[in-house]
Protein backbone atom coordinates (compact mmCIF):
# COMPACT_ATOMS: atom_id res chain seq x y z
CA UNK A 1 0.00 0.00 0.00
CA UNK A 2 1.51 3.79 -0.90
CA UNK A 3 -0.52 6.73 0.02
CA UNK A 4 1.29 9.81 -0.58
CA UNK A 5 -0.28 13.58 0.30
CA UNK A 6 1.90 16.16 -1.83
CA UNK A 7 1.91 19.43 -3.05
CA UNK A 8 3.85 18.33 -6.07
CA UNK A 9 2.63 16.94 -9.77
CA UNK A 10 2.83 13.77 -10.17
CA UNK A 11 2.60 11.79 -13.53
CA UNK A 12 -0.06 9.25 -13.68
CA UNK A 13 1.16 6.94 -16.41
CA UNK A 14 4.67 6.46 -14.56
CA UNK A 15 2.64 6.04 -11.62
CA UNK A 16 0.20 3.16 -12.90
CA UNK A 17 3.50 1.56 -14.32
CA UNK A 18 5.11 1.56 -10.89
CA UNK A 19 1.84 0.36 -9.11
CA UNK A 20 1.49 -2.55 -11.87
CA UNK A 21 5.16 -3.70 -11.52
CA UNK A 22 4.46 -3.79 -7.48
CA UNK A 23 1.00 -5.66 -7.64
CA UNK A 24 2.62 -9.37 -8.89
CA UNK A 25 -0.02 -11.86 -9.16
CA UNK A 26 -2.90 -9.15 -9.91
CA UNK A 27 -5.03 -9.97 -13.10
CA UNK A 28 -6.98 -6.58 -12.72
CA UNK A 29 -5.31 -3.14 -12.60
CA UNK A 30 -7.99 -0.39 -12.06
CA UNK A 31 -7.30 3.42 -11.91
CA UNK A 32 -8.79 6.57 -11.20
CA UNK A 33 -7.62 10.25 -12.20
CA UNK A 34 -8.86 13.46 -10.83
CA UNK A 35 -8.41 16.61 -13.05
CA UNK A 36 -8.70 19.91 -12.30
CA UNK A 37 -11.94 20.91 -14.46
CA UNK A 38 -12.70 24.46 -15.84
CA UNK A 39 -15.69 26.05 -14.66
CA UNK A 40 -17.88 28.32 -15.81
CA UNK A 41 -16.43 31.81 -14.83
CA UNK A 42 -13.48 30.56 -16.31
CA UNK A 43 -10.80 28.98 -13.40
CA UNK A 44 -7.42 30.51 -12.27
CA UNK A 45 -6.84 28.17 -10.05
CA UNK A 46 -8.06 24.84 -7.30
CA UNK A 47 -6.87 25.87 -4.27
CA UNK A 48 -6.75 22.65 -1.70
CA UNK A 49 -6.64 22.48 1.82
CA UNK A 50 -5.57 19.69 4.04
CA UNK A 51 -5.68 18.85 7.67
CA UNK A 52 -1.88 17.62 8.08
CA UNK A 53 -2.06 14.57 10.38
CA UNK A 54 -5.45 13.53 9.80
CA UNK A 55 -5.18 13.46 6.18
CA UNK A 56 -2.98 10.86 6.42
CA UNK A 57 -4.35 9.15 9.17
CA UNK A 58 -7.72 9.50 7.45
CA UNK A 59 -6.57 8.15 4.13
CA UNK A 60 -5.10 5.47 6.09
CA UNK A 61 -7.99 3.96 7.59
CA UNK A 62 -10.02 4.32 4.47
CA UNK A 63 -7.64 1.76 2.57
CA UNK A 64 -7.32 -0.49 5.41
CA UNK A 65 -10.80 -1.06 5.28
CA UNK A 66 -11.00 -1.36 1.57
CA UNK A 67 -8.55 -3.91 1.92
CA UNK A 68 -10.51 -5.55 4.83
CA UNK A 69 -13.26 -5.71 2.24
CA UNK A 70 -11.70 -6.80 -0.94
CA UNK A 71 -8.76 -9.29 -1.37
CA UNK A 72 -6.03 -6.56 -2.78
CA UNK A 73 -3.08 -7.07 -3.92
CA UNK A 74 -1.78 -3.32 -4.08
CA UNK A 75 -3.55 0.03 -3.45
CA UNK A 76 -2.19 3.48 -4.35
CA UNK A 77 -3.43 6.81 -3.05
CA UNK A 78 -1.72 10.11 -4.59
CA UNK A 79 -3.64 13.08 -3.13
CA UNK A 80 -2.44 16.75 -3.90
CA UNK A 81 -2.55 19.71 -1.94
CA UNK A 82 -2.12 23.74 -2.81
CA UNK A 83 -3.29 25.82 -5.58
CA UNK A 84 -3.75 23.71 -8.89
CA UNK A 85 -4.07 25.10 -11.90
CA UNK A 86 -6.66 24.19 -14.80
CA UNK A 87 -6.04 20.54 -16.38
CA UNK A 88 -3.73 19.14 -13.63
CA UNK A 89 -3.72 16.40 -12.23
CA UNK A 90 -5.46 16.35 -8.76
CA UNK A 91 -5.46 12.95 -6.95
CA UNK A 92 -5.09 9.30 -8.36
CA UNK A 93 -6.33 6.20 -7.11
CA UNK A 94 -5.20 2.51 -8.12
CA UNK A 95 -6.11 -1.06 -7.16
CA UNK A 96 -4.83 -4.36 -8.03
CA UNK A 97 -6.64 -7.79 -7.53
CA UNK A 98 -6.76 -11.21 -8.68
CA UNK A 99 -10.31 -10.17 -10.10
CA UNK A 100 -11.85 -7.48 -11.99
CA UNK A 101 -14.88 -6.88 -9.59
CA UNK A 102 -13.00 -6.53 -6.54
CA UNK A 103 -10.28 -3.59 -8.59
CA UNK A 104 -13.41 -1.89 -9.82
CA UNK A 105 -15.63 -1.90 -6.02
CA UNK A 106 -12.70 -1.32 -4.19
CA UNK A 107 -11.72 1.62 -6.73
CA UNK A 108 -15.21 3.25 -6.84
CA UNK A 109 -15.33 2.66 -2.65
CA UNK A 110 -11.87 5.12 -1.72
CA UNK A 111 -12.89 7.42 -3.91
CA UNK A 112 -16.21 7.66 -2.51
CA UNK A 113 -15.33 7.46 0.49
CA UNK A 114 -11.74 9.90 -0.37
CA UNK A 115 -14.28 12.45 -1.03
CA UNK A 116 -16.35 12.80 2.05
CA UNK A 117 -14.46 11.07 4.91
CA UNK A 118 -10.88 12.74 3.88
CA UNK A 119 -10.13 16.42 5.30
CA UNK A 120 -9.59 18.31 2.09
CA UNK A 121 -11.32 21.14 1.19
CA UNK A 122 -11.90 22.68 -2.28
CA UNK A 123 -11.83 26.20 -3.84
CA UNK A 124 -12.12 27.54 -7.12
CA UNK A 125 -10.57 30.59 -7.59
CA UNK A 126 -11.84 32.26 -11.13
CA UNK A 127 -12.36 35.23 -12.74
CA UNK A 128 -15.36 36.29 -10.74
CA UNK A 129 -14.01 35.62 -7.21
CA UNK A 130 -13.66 32.53 -5.31
CA UNK A 131 -15.94 29.97 -3.48
CA UNK A 132 -15.46 26.96 -1.85
CA UNK A 133 -16.72 23.97 -3.45
CA UNK A 134 -19.68 22.79 -1.16
CA UNK A 135 -20.21 18.63 -0.54
CA UNK A 136 -23.09 17.46 -2.13
CA UNK A 137 -25.65 15.18 -0.68
CA UNK A 138 -25.13 12.99 -3.19
CA UNK A 139 -21.06 12.54 -1.73
CA UNK A 140 -22.59 11.70 1.61
CA UNK A 141 -25.61 9.51 0.30
CA UNK A 142 -22.78 7.26 -1.81
CA UNK A 143 -21.43 6.07 1.32
CA UNK A 144 -24.57 4.20 2.08
CA UNK A 145 -24.11 2.22 -0.83
CA UNK A 146 -21.12 0.35 0.77
CA UNK B 1 -7.88 22.53 30.27
CA UNK B 2 -6.02 24.13 27.30
CA UNK B 3 -6.82 23.04 23.35
CA UNK B 4 -5.15 23.32 21.05
CA UNK B 5 -7.79 24.38 18.18
CA UNK B 6 -8.20 24.19 13.98
CA UNK B 7 -10.45 26.04 11.93
CA UNK B 8 -10.28 24.92 8.30
CA UNK B 9 -11.72 26.42 4.69
CA UNK B 10 -14.19 28.85 5.40
CA UNK B 11 -14.33 28.64 9.21
CA UNK B 12 -10.87 29.83 9.36
CA UNK B 13 -11.23 32.36 6.61
CA UNK B 14 -14.35 33.92 8.63
CA UNK B 15 -12.26 33.28 12.23
CA UNK B 16 -9.28 35.16 10.59
CA UNK B 17 -6.75 32.26 11.70
CA UNK B 18 -5.95 28.64 10.99
CA UNK B 19 -5.52 27.86 14.92
CA UNK B 20 -5.09 29.15 18.42
CA UNK B 21 -4.79 27.76 21.86
CA UNK B 22 -8.11 27.74 23.71
CA UNK B 23 -8.24 27.50 27.94
CA UNK B 24 -11.74 25.94 28.16
CA UNK B 25 -13.70 23.81 30.73
CA UNK B 26 -16.37 22.81 28.23
CA UNK B 27 -17.10 19.18 28.44
CA UNK B 28 -17.97 19.07 24.25
CA UNK B 29 -17.45 20.26 21.25
CA UNK B 30 -20.87 21.54 21.22
CA UNK B 31 -20.15 23.72 24.68
CA UNK B 32 -17.11 24.82 23.30
CA UNK B 33 -19.02 26.05 20.22
CA UNK B 34 -20.88 28.09 22.53
CA UNK B 35 -18.05 29.71 24.67
CA UNK B 36 -16.39 30.44 21.24
CA UNK B 37 -19.16 32.01 19.63
CA UNK B 38 -20.01 34.52 22.83
CA UNK B 39 -16.66 35.99 21.86
CA UNK B 40 -16.87 38.03 19.31
CA UNK B 41 -18.95 38.12 15.90
CA UNK B 42 -16.84 36.53 13.46
CA UNK B 43 -16.96 33.39 15.86
CA UNK B 44 -20.70 33.59 16.00
CA UNK B 45 -20.43 34.43 12.12
CA UNK B 46 -17.99 31.03 11.75
CA UNK B 47 -20.89 29.07 13.57
CA UNK B 48 -23.60 30.68 12.98
CA UNK B 49 -24.90 27.05 11.81
CA UNK B 50 -23.23 23.91 13.20
CA UNK B 51 -25.31 22.02 11.03
CA UNK B 52 -23.08 22.89 8.23
CA UNK B 53 -20.26 21.94 10.27
CA UNK B 54 -17.74 18.84 11.30
CA UNK B 55 -15.76 18.39 14.11
CA UNK B 56 -12.64 16.05 14.34
CA UNK B 57 -11.31 15.42 18.32
CA UNK B 58 -7.31 14.26 18.29
CA UNK B 59 -7.91 13.96 14.14
CA UNK B 60 -10.86 11.83 14.18
CA UNK B 61 -14.10 12.65 12.93
CA UNK B 62 -16.39 12.82 16.65
CA UNK B 63 -19.71 13.69 17.74
CA UNK B 64 -20.87 17.36 19.19
CA UNK B 65 -21.97 15.58 22.07
CA UNK B 66 -18.38 13.66 22.19
CA UNK B 67 -16.43 13.64 25.82
CA UNK B 68 -13.49 16.90 25.44
CA UNK B 69 -11.86 14.92 28.21
CA UNK B 70 -8.69 13.96 27.88
CA UNK B 71 -8.21 15.37 23.99
CA UNK B 72 -6.02 17.22 22.90
CA UNK B 73 -6.70 18.79 19.75
CA UNK B 74 -9.99 19.98 18.11
CA UNK B 75 -10.40 20.80 14.79
CA UNK B 76 -13.92 22.82 13.24
CA UNK B 77 -14.63 22.73 9.39
CA UNK B 78 -17.50 22.01 6.79
CA UNK B 79 -17.94 18.64 5.27
CA UNK B 80 -15.13 17.39 3.19
CA UNK B 81 -14.52 17.55 -0.65
CA UNK B 82 -11.76 15.76 -1.13
CA UNK B 83 -11.05 13.08 -4.36
CA UNK C 1 -12.46 7.10 -29.60
CA UNK C 2 -8.69 4.95 -30.00
CA UNK C 3 -9.52 1.31 -30.68
CA UNK C 4 -6.98 -1.07 -31.44
CA UNK C 5 -6.04 -4.61 -31.76
CA UNK C 6 -3.08 -6.09 -31.71
CA UNK C 7 -0.15 -8.71 -31.17
CA UNK C 8 2.31 -6.05 -29.61
CA UNK C 9 2.38 -5.13 -26.40
CA UNK C 10 1.90 -1.91 -24.96
CA UNK C 11 3.32 0.54 -22.20
CA UNK C 12 -0.54 1.16 -19.87
CA UNK C 13 0.98 4.17 -18.72
CA UNK C 14 2.26 5.55 -21.59
CA UNK C 15 -1.39 5.20 -23.31
CA UNK C 16 -2.87 6.79 -20.26
CA UNK C 17 -0.89 9.60 -20.34
CA UNK C 18 -1.94 10.17 -24.29
CA UNK C 19 -5.44 9.31 -23.02
CA UNK C 20 -5.54 11.72 -20.43
CA UNK C 21 -4.24 14.58 -22.45
CA UNK C 22 -6.39 13.68 -25.49
CA UNK C 23 -9.26 14.20 -22.65
CA UNK C 24 -9.50 17.90 -22.83
CA UNK C 25 -12.05 19.06 -20.29
CA UNK C 26 -12.87 15.42 -18.43
CA UNK C 27 -12.62 15.87 -15.16
CA UNK C 28 -12.38 11.82 -14.15
CA UNK C 29 -10.24 9.25 -16.06
CA UNK C 30 -10.40 5.92 -14.89
CA UNK C 31 -8.95 3.01 -16.41
CA UNK C 32 -8.39 -1.02 -16.40
CA UNK C 33 -5.38 -3.10 -17.15
CA UNK C 34 -6.01 -7.03 -17.57
CA UNK C 35 -3.19 -8.85 -16.99
CA UNK C 36 -1.84 -12.47 -17.96
CA UNK C 37 -2.55 -14.13 -14.34
CA UNK C 38 -0.04 -17.19 -13.69
CA UNK C 39 -2.39 -20.41 -12.71
CA UNK C 40 -2.06 -23.45 -10.83
CA UNK C 41 -0.21 -26.14 -12.78
CA UNK C 42 2.08 -23.01 -14.26
CA UNK C 43 1.08 -21.33 -17.40
CA UNK C 44 3.52 -21.15 -20.18
CA UNK C 45 1.43 -19.05 -22.32
CA UNK C 46 -2.07 -17.54 -22.27
CA UNK C 47 -3.26 -17.85 -26.23
CA UNK C 48 -5.97 -15.04 -27.63
CA UNK C 49 -7.45 -15.87 -30.46
CA UNK C 50 -9.96 -13.58 -32.36
CA UNK C 51 -11.72 -12.95 -35.45
CA UNK C 52 -10.09 -10.43 -37.42
CA UNK C 53 -12.84 -8.34 -38.60
CA UNK C 54 -15.62 -9.01 -36.62
CA UNK C 55 -12.94 -8.07 -33.60
CA UNK C 56 -12.86 -4.24 -34.87
CA UNK C 57 -16.81 -4.36 -35.57
CA UNK C 58 -17.95 -5.64 -32.14
CA UNK C 59 -15.56 -3.92 -30.18
CA UNK C 60 -16.70 -0.05 -31.92
CA UNK C 61 -20.59 -0.97 -31.26
CA UNK C 62 -19.84 -1.52 -27.84
CA UNK C 63 -17.65 1.60 -27.25
CA UNK C 64 -20.99 3.34 -29.57
CA UNK C 65 -23.13 1.84 -26.99
CA UNK C 66 -21.00 2.97 -23.91
CA UNK C 67 -20.97 6.41 -25.55
CA UNK C 68 -25.03 6.61 -25.80
CA UNK C 69 -25.48 5.74 -22.61
CA UNK C 70 -22.81 8.00 -21.00
CA UNK C 71 -21.28 11.68 -21.63
CA UNK C 72 -17.89 10.73 -22.44
CA UNK C 73 -15.35 12.99 -23.87
CA UNK C 74 -12.95 10.10 -24.84
CA UNK C 75 -13.00 6.14 -24.96
CA UNK C 76 -10.14 4.06 -25.07
CA UNK C 77 -9.76 0.25 -25.59
CA UNK C 78 -6.70 -1.43 -26.51
CA UNK C 79 -7.08 -5.69 -26.93
CA UNK C 80 -4.07 -8.02 -27.54
CA UNK C 81 -4.52 -11.71 -29.75
CA UNK C 82 -1.68 -14.12 -29.98
CA UNK C 83 0.59 -15.66 -27.05
CA UNK C 84 0.91 -14.01 -24.16
CA UNK C 85 3.42 -14.17 -21.03
CA UNK C 86 2.87 -14.37 -17.39
CA UNK C 87 2.56 -11.17 -16.21
CA UNK C 88 2.22 -9.54 -19.55
CA UNK C 89 -0.75 -6.73 -19.99
CA UNK C 90 -3.82 -8.32 -22.17
CA UNK C 91 -5.75 -5.33 -22.70
CA UNK C 92 -6.74 -2.04 -21.01
CA UNK C 93 -9.83 0.09 -21.25
CA UNK C 94 -9.98 4.04 -20.40
CA UNK C 95 -12.89 6.20 -20.39
CA UNK C 96 -12.84 10.13 -19.77
CA UNK C 97 -15.82 12.03 -18.40
CA UNK C 98 -16.62 15.18 -16.68
CA UNK C 99 -17.87 13.21 -13.44
CA UNK C 100 -16.48 10.20 -11.61
CA UNK C 101 -19.91 8.11 -11.69
CA UNK C 102 -19.91 8.33 -15.22
CA UNK C 103 -16.29 7.13 -16.17
CA UNK C 104 -16.84 4.50 -13.94
CA UNK C 105 -19.80 3.15 -15.11
CA UNK C 106 -19.11 3.09 -18.89
CA UNK C 107 -15.41 1.39 -17.78
CA UNK C 108 -17.41 -1.22 -16.18
CA UNK C 109 -19.65 -1.55 -19.14
CA UNK C 110 -17.14 -1.71 -21.48
CA UNK C 111 -15.43 -4.44 -19.76
CA UNK C 112 -18.35 -6.35 -18.79
CA UNK C 113 -19.20 -6.24 -22.80
CA UNK C 114 -15.76 -6.71 -24.04
CA UNK C 115 -15.79 -10.12 -22.21
CA UNK C 116 -18.96 -11.79 -23.25
CA UNK C 117 -19.78 -9.92 -26.84
CA UNK C 118 -15.84 -9.36 -28.29
CA UNK C 119 -14.83 -12.53 -30.02
CA UNK C 120 -11.86 -13.49 -28.25
CA UNK C 121 -11.02 -17.12 -26.95
CA UNK C 122 -8.39 -17.54 -24.58
CA UNK C 123 -6.60 -20.62 -24.37
CA UNK C 124 -4.22 -21.35 -21.09
CA UNK C 125 -1.02 -23.70 -21.90
CA UNK C 126 1.02 -24.80 -19.05
CA UNK C 127 2.87 -27.07 -18.09
CA UNK C 128 0.44 -29.92 -17.26
CA UNK C 129 -1.35 -29.26 -20.68
CA UNK C 130 -3.54 -26.94 -22.52
CA UNK C 131 -7.15 -25.91 -22.42
CA UNK C 132 -9.52 -23.11 -23.41
CA UNK C 133 -11.17 -21.16 -20.76
CA UNK C 134 -14.57 -21.37 -20.25
CA UNK C 135 -17.42 -18.33 -20.02
CA UNK C 136 -18.81 -18.42 -17.06
CA UNK C 137 -22.88 -18.17 -16.35
CA UNK C 138 -21.54 -14.78 -14.07
CA UNK C 139 -20.18 -13.38 -17.51
CA UNK C 140 -23.43 -13.50 -19.32
CA UNK C 141 -25.88 -12.84 -15.92
CA UNK C 142 -23.48 -9.06 -16.05
CA UNK C 143 -24.57 -8.17 -19.22
CA UNK C 144 -28.23 -7.90 -17.65
CA UNK C 145 -26.64 -4.85 -15.02
CA UNK C 146 -27.18 -2.59 -17.67
CA UNK D 1 -25.65 -20.75 -52.33
CA UNK D 2 -21.95 -20.62 -51.16
CA UNK D 3 -21.07 -19.80 -48.07
CA UNK D 4 -17.84 -19.14 -45.99
CA UNK D 5 -17.55 -20.76 -42.90
CA UNK D 6 -15.14 -19.67 -40.24
CA UNK D 7 -14.25 -22.28 -37.46
CA UNK D 8 -12.94 -20.42 -33.93
CA UNK D 9 -11.43 -21.96 -30.73
CA UNK D 10 -12.25 -25.63 -30.22
CA UNK D 11 -14.74 -25.99 -32.72
CA UNK D 12 -12.00 -24.79 -34.88
CA UNK D 13 -9.34 -27.28 -33.52
CA UNK D 14 -12.01 -30.05 -33.53
CA UNK D 15 -13.03 -29.60 -37.10
CA UNK D 16 -9.11 -29.30 -37.99
CA UNK D 17 -9.34 -26.02 -40.27
CA UNK D 18 -10.02 -22.32 -39.39
CA UNK D 19 -12.33 -21.76 -42.66
CA UNK D 20 -14.16 -23.53 -46.00
CA UNK D 21 -16.17 -22.85 -48.15
CA UNK D 22 -19.56 -25.04 -48.27
CA UNK D 23 -21.84 -25.25 -50.97
CA UNK D 24 -25.53 -25.48 -49.35
CA UNK D 25 -29.28 -24.75 -49.19
CA UNK D 26 -29.62 -24.70 -45.95
CA UNK D 27 -32.18 -22.00 -44.77
CA UNK D 28 -30.75 -21.33 -41.31
CA UNK D 29 -27.32 -22.01 -39.35
CA UNK D 30 -29.52 -24.55 -37.66
CA UNK D 31 -29.93 -26.59 -40.95
CA UNK D 32 -26.45 -25.82 -41.97
CA UNK D 33 -24.74 -27.36 -38.70
CA UNK D 34 -27.72 -30.52 -39.04
CA UNK D 35 -25.68 -30.78 -42.87
CA UNK D 36 -21.82 -30.42 -41.20
CA UNK D 37 -22.44 -32.85 -38.76
CA UNK D 38 -23.84 -35.67 -41.25
CA UNK D 39 -20.37 -35.02 -43.06
CA UNK D 40 -17.66 -37.08 -40.60
CA UNK D 41 -17.09 -37.75 -37.15
CA UNK D 42 -14.83 -34.53 -36.50
CA UNK D 43 -18.12 -32.14 -37.99
CA UNK D 44 -20.31 -34.13 -35.42
CA UNK D 45 -17.77 -33.97 -32.31
CA UNK D 46 -17.43 -30.46 -33.20
CA UNK D 47 -20.72 -29.49 -33.15
CA UNK D 48 -22.42 -32.36 -30.40
CA UNK D 49 -23.90 -29.23 -28.42
CA UNK D 50 -24.96 -25.92 -30.49
CA UNK D 51 -26.44 -24.97 -26.72
CA UNK D 52 -22.51 -24.99 -26.35
CA UNK D 53 -21.97 -22.86 -29.18
CA UNK D 54 -22.67 -19.27 -30.71
CA UNK D 55 -22.99 -18.42 -34.48
CA UNK D 56 -22.47 -15.19 -36.42
CA UNK D 57 -23.72 -13.94 -39.84
CA UNK D 58 -21.59 -11.52 -41.49
CA UNK D 59 -19.78 -10.89 -38.20
CA UNK D 60 -22.99 -10.20 -36.23
CA UNK D 61 -24.39 -12.30 -33.54
CA UNK D 62 -27.33 -14.39 -34.56
CA UNK D 63 -30.09 -16.52 -33.68
CA UNK D 64 -29.86 -20.35 -34.50
CA UNK D 65 -32.83 -19.61 -36.85
CA UNK D 66 -31.88 -16.47 -38.51
CA UNK D 67 -32.61 -16.54 -42.56
CA UNK D 68 -29.33 -17.67 -44.47
CA UNK D 69 -30.66 -16.16 -47.32
CA UNK D 70 -27.92 -13.23 -48.52
CA UNK D 71 -25.42 -14.12 -45.97
CA UNK D 72 -22.11 -14.69 -47.29
CA UNK D 73 -19.98 -15.59 -44.02
CA UNK D 74 -21.17 -17.67 -41.22
CA UNK D 75 -18.69 -18.48 -38.29
CA UNK D 76 -19.48 -21.08 -35.25
CA UNK D 77 -17.56 -20.28 -31.81
CA UNK D 78 -18.02 -20.84 -28.29
CA UNK D 79 -19.23 -18.24 -25.78
CA UNK D 80 -16.19 -15.11 -26.19
CA UNK D 81 -13.92 -15.12 -23.42
CA UNK D 82 -12.51 -11.75 -23.98
CA UNK D 83 -11.41 -9.06 -21.44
Amino acid sequence: MTVRVQQEAFAAGAELDAFTARATGAGAIVSFTGVVRDVAGGLIAMEIEQYPGMTERAIAEIVDAARSRWDLAEVLVIHRHGPLAPGAPIMMVATASAHRAAAFEAADYLMDYLKSRAPFWKKEITQRGEHWVEATTQDEDALSRW
Amino acid sequence: MTLQVLYFAWVRERIGLPKERVETQAATPRALVEELRAREPRYAAAFADTAALKVALDQELAEWDAPLAGVREVAFFPPMTGG
